[in-house]
């Protein structure tokens, strides 16, 4: 079993009216320091090793996870430390 | 928690670890008495919950006898999921009010949403479609980042859930005062539209039939959350978080779909929602309604975490769960309809004769205590009551009189107090329209849905003014009646019964339970004046902070019914020319 | 005429859809079609109707455009038949990718049902011949996602071939050119997010969206039955 | 300037709706082998380098961008590589 993680954004120039409202709020709150906010979203998926698990998950984001109108993604495969 | 790292029986009673879950020293002695011996864990857990003020009314259940609840066209008052009321044609509306206040103080969108899920589940349960939820909110001034935050977030919460599962939110009220800072109320109604046929009740009748469970799998969400909502907040409820419940709106619109075809179905002998105290108070309540027992095998209860303890399953909150009782043999016919609504369903009991509740698990009896001492037997409190001492003094104040010396500034700084100011904010984010019935929509006295396939038309209102109650509680009480009928009246409607939902500060303080009796007797006698029985309701008490509890704060939902279409009347003035008419004082 | 209207786990406007049809429009089927159907080749058009199809999880019609109708709902699309999605049908023909662009959450984040002004920009589709060109419609809206977005060429193109049919006479949830409807390039989907099919009698206060149905009832008779 | 990555998932035990789902989908779609999915949040944040970077983004997380009621966070600095 591994774990996958992918990580979903917006497109770069595509507006991400959440990420200006986080923020718009993180200034009012006195984090004048952030510049900019985009929210994307983190996917972890318990997956049963195998062959072809890069291939799959790519297939797994373009068909399903990810919309490549307005999205991107990235992925990453944390295998467990074997004992 | 594993089995073996429950405390026994006799650590329970040693330790008086009973305590810690709510239940009494004296409490402690009744049950041991009504078992003949010392209960176990999972024994002690359903006393805990059932027993609890939320499910067993032991401090008001006096107070609710006074309310007028029967009339001809009341076929259903309280004690059901909600009460039924005739509108003629063979049809019926069912209604209810519930209280979601703690769960919501402490994580405004879900507590405020599974509030939602929790009514909605109360009424399609009958076998009614939901028609229309409204709900009425209080909290403190909007002056803080943190009221503002639960302001925004319960809003969603409703909206969030109501709309997605399809039902329109078409009214409610929402008031704002220093009274609610530490404590704001979130009270949800449910109306539901039934032929009369079709009607349900939460009976586990017919001994060998089989108990079926459908819905989502049970976690460990809201342990505790009846005895919860039955304590003051103070400075640990941060603590009891992680048990918050999570809605899932989704899996609820496929339980409400797939109840309303079970409740087609002859196989189906009788339903009831899981809600507070989930599987404990539904077994409990449909075996004692029917004068029966059930024996539940847990381990063929869907789980959504591993290793839960026969306590933690019996006292899941876990949301959209309901428990069946199917005629013996045809249990296929529910199987079927669930899965075509994609749920997962398991015939996790029987019923007995035996008028007990009997758990196993891991082939082991659990829990075997009498079904009458978990219900019937729930403690009943002769509470005292004493007038607060600043009441007559109230009483005695000389009638104030305002002074205005510019009439239009004073109108503006009424108009943008939050209280009165325009609600489209929130209402916007309710999807009031869907089903395609809502006449009048938010924003005028009452909300009117007309009835397809008639010429009729229901109207509905949830009003209540705590400032009135806490200054005289006996007129304030008539006076939410009057406002809720008035509001009915208005809308074209002739007012036909009410639900009620009754939010106080601890009743074992004895000038708030003096509040409570006057207010309710109140409400009672203008029920009686107006001809709207009470056929549902809610009862949430031990709203304080610290102490300090909130105003005495009824909430009444009403419905009437509109004969003619045409009958339909708004709020705003039609036409330059119209003449404008006081009736009244 | 033979309807379609689909009913995906979580559609809530699958009723309304089928009353603005039934009881607004002369078609002499209206099926509500079950998500798990393996096909819709019987039906002369096909409506997807607002909801919140499997929760609307992880984006809205995402997961609902894998539903097993959706394949013949697909390949009728492609074969010209009229498509229609409201709403959440919308974002499900979005996802499914047969019109272009995507949907994001409104500008300010929030849900929004309310009857706002809509502006005919196309009365020349089989979905909108009963309207007038320019003329301002009251259709409710009522979501959370309408913020359509697209990338400037597609946008240009949309303009161009007169495929935009719809669009807000206010900018209410931020979307792209105020875009309302659109259809796509061979005419015969369309996807809007206002909800005509709520805007059909004047007791619930519009009856603007009844000529869209008539339209598509129009469109069908004129090219299917031979008078005499 | 540094980029400071937000993690933020529902807590052990809460019930993830959306997760559920998202497998369910995977599931039909014959990516068996997925097990669990989790639907989490993943924010970029820009921010100007500073003293307490670190406690700051800790304040950030816990009065705004993480719900602590229902959700856990992690997060990590990430400094571009200096020419
Ligand atoms: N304030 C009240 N007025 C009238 N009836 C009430 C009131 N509070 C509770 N009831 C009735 O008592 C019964 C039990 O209520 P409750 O425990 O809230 O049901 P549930 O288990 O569905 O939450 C219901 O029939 C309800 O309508």
């Amino acid at each position: 079993m591994v774990n996958v993680h992918v990580y979903i954004t917006l497109k770069e120039g595509v507006l991400d009216p959440q990420g200006h409202a986080v923020q718009n709020s993180l200034t009012a709150l006195g984090y004048e320091e952030v510049e900019k906010v985009n929210v994307g979203k983190w996917l972890r998926l318990e997956v049963a090793d195998g062959n072809n698990l890069d291939s799959r998950v790519e297939n797994m984001c373009e068909q399903l996870l990810a919309n490549p109108v307005i999205e991107n993604y990235t992925y990453h495969v944390e295998r467990e430390a074997k004992v | 928690m594993s089995l073996q790292l429950e405390p026994t029986a006799e650590e329970i009673h040693a330790e008086r670890l009973y305590a810690d879950i709510g239940v009494k020293d004296h409490e402690y002695e009744r049950i041991v008495q009504l078992m003949g011996r010392k209960p176990n864990y999972t024994e002690i857990g359903l006393f805990s919950v059932l027993w609890s003020e939320h499910c067993s009314y032991k401090h008001s259940k006096p107070l609710l006898k006074q309310f007028p609840s029967t009339a001809p066209h009341v076929l259903q008052g309280p004690g059901e999921g909600a009460g039924v009321v005739d509108i003629g044609d063979g049809q019926a509306v069912v209604f209810k009010v519930e209280s979601h206040n703690h769960p919501s103080a402490v994580e405004p969108y879900q507590g405020a949403a599974t509030g939602v899920g929790g009514i909605l589940r109360d009424v399609f349960s009958m076998g009614a479609r939901p028609i229309a939820l409204l709900n009425s909110l209080r909290f403190g001034p909007l002056t803080t980042p943190r009221m503002r935050y639960l302001f925004e977030e319960v809003v969603a919460g409703i909206s969030g859930y109501g709309n997605c599962v399809g039902v329109p939110t078409v009214g409610g009220e929402i008031q704002f005062d220093d009274t609610y800072d530490g404590n704001p109320l979130v009270n949800a109604m449910c109306i539901g539209l039934i032929d009369q046929n079709d009607l349900q009740k939460g009976i586990a009748a017919g001994v060998g039939n089989t108990v079926m469970y459908v819905g989502a799998a049970t976690g460990r969400d809201g342990i505790h959350g009846a005895t919860f909502a039955s304590e003051e907040l103070n400075e640990d409820s941060a603590d009891k978080r992680p048990s918050v419940q999570v809605g899932d709106p989704f899996t609820e619109k496929r339980v409400l779909e797939a109840c309303l075809e079970v409740a087609k179905s002859d196989a189906l002998v009788g339903i009831q929602d899981m809600g507070a105290a989930g599987l404990t108070s539904s077994a409990a309540e449909m075996a004692s309604k029917a004068g029966t027992g059930i024996a539940m095998n847990l381990d063929l209860v869907p789980q959504r975490e591993t290793g839960m303890t026969p306590y933690e399953m019996m006292l899941s909150e876990s949301q959209e769960r309901m428990l069946l009782v199917v005629e013996k043999g045809k249990e296929t016919e529910i199987e079927v309809i669930c899965e075509k609504w994609d749920l997962e369903t398991a015939a996790i009991g029987t019923v007995k004769e035996d008028m007990r509740l009997t758990l196993t698990f891991h082939g082991d009896v659990v829990a075997d205590v009498p079904v009458t001492a978990l219900t019937d037997e729930a403690p009943v409190y002769d509470v005292p009551s004493e007038e607060p001492a600043d009441f007559r003094e109230h009483q005695q104040r000389p009638v104030w009189q305002p002074q205005s010396s510019d009439y239009n500034e004073t109108l503006l700084q009424l108009l943008s107090q939050p209280t009165i100011a325009n609600k489209e904010w929130v209402y916007d984010q309710y999807d009031h329209m869907v089903q395609t019935n809502t006449v009048v929509m938010p924003g005028s006295d009452a909300a009117v849905l007309r009835i397809r396939g008639t010429e009729k038309a229901l109207a509905t209102s949830m009003d209540g003014n705590s400032r009135y109650i806490a200054l005289d509680p006996k007129e304030g009480g008539k006076i939410a009646i009057a406002e809720a009928a008035r509001n009915i009246i208005c809308s074209g409607a002739q007012p036909l019964a009410l639900t009620d939902c009754l939010n106080y500060g601890s009743p074992e303080e004895p000038s708030i339970y003096w509040q409570m009796e006057q207010s309710t007797a109140g409400m009672s006698e203008a029920c009686r004046t107006f001809d709207t029985p009470v056929v549902s309701g809610n009862v949430s008490l031990y709203n304080e902070t610290n102490g300090e509890a909130i105003y005495p704060t009824p909430v009444v939902g009403m419905v009437g019914l509109v004969e003619q279409l045409d009958h339909v009347t708004t709020q705003p003035f039609k036409q330059a020319g119209d003449v404008i008419y006081i009736i009244g004082e | 005429m033979k309807a379609a209207v689909i009913v995906f786990p979580g559609s809530n406007c699958d009723t309304d859809m089928s009353y603005a049809l039934s009881d607004f429009t002369d078609a002499e089927t209206v099926d509500l079609v079950p998500y798990t159907a393996e096909s819709v080749a019987e039906y002369d058009a096909i409506f997807l109707p607002g909801g919140f199809s499997y929760g609307d999880y992880l984006r809205s019609g995402a997961i609902a455009r894998f539903a097993p109708v959706m394949q013949s709902v697909i390949a009728e699309a492609e074969q010209g038949k009229t498509v229609l999605g409201i709403c959440n049908g919308f974002q499900i023909l979005l996802e499914a990718g047969l019109l272009p662009g995507a949907m994001k959450r409104n500008k300010d984040l929030k849900y929004i049902c309310r009857t706002v002004d809509v502006k005919v920009e196309n009365a020349d589709t089989r979905f909108s011949g009963e309207y007038e060109k320019g003329e301002t419609l009251r259709i409710p809206i009522a979501h959370g996602e309408g913020n359509y977005e697209c990338d400037g060429q597609t946008y240009e193109t949309l303009k161009k071939n007169n495929r935009i049919v719809f669009t807000y006479e206010a900018d209410v949830n931020g979307s792209t050119g105020q875009i309302a409807g659109i259809t796509n390039e061979a005419g015969n989907v369309l996807g809007m997010m206002p909800h005509p099919e709520r805007a059909m009698e004047t007791l619930l206060g519009s009856e603007d969206g009844r000529r869209l149905f008539t339209s598509v009832y129009r469109h069908w008779r004129d090219t299917h039955v031979v008078t005499t």
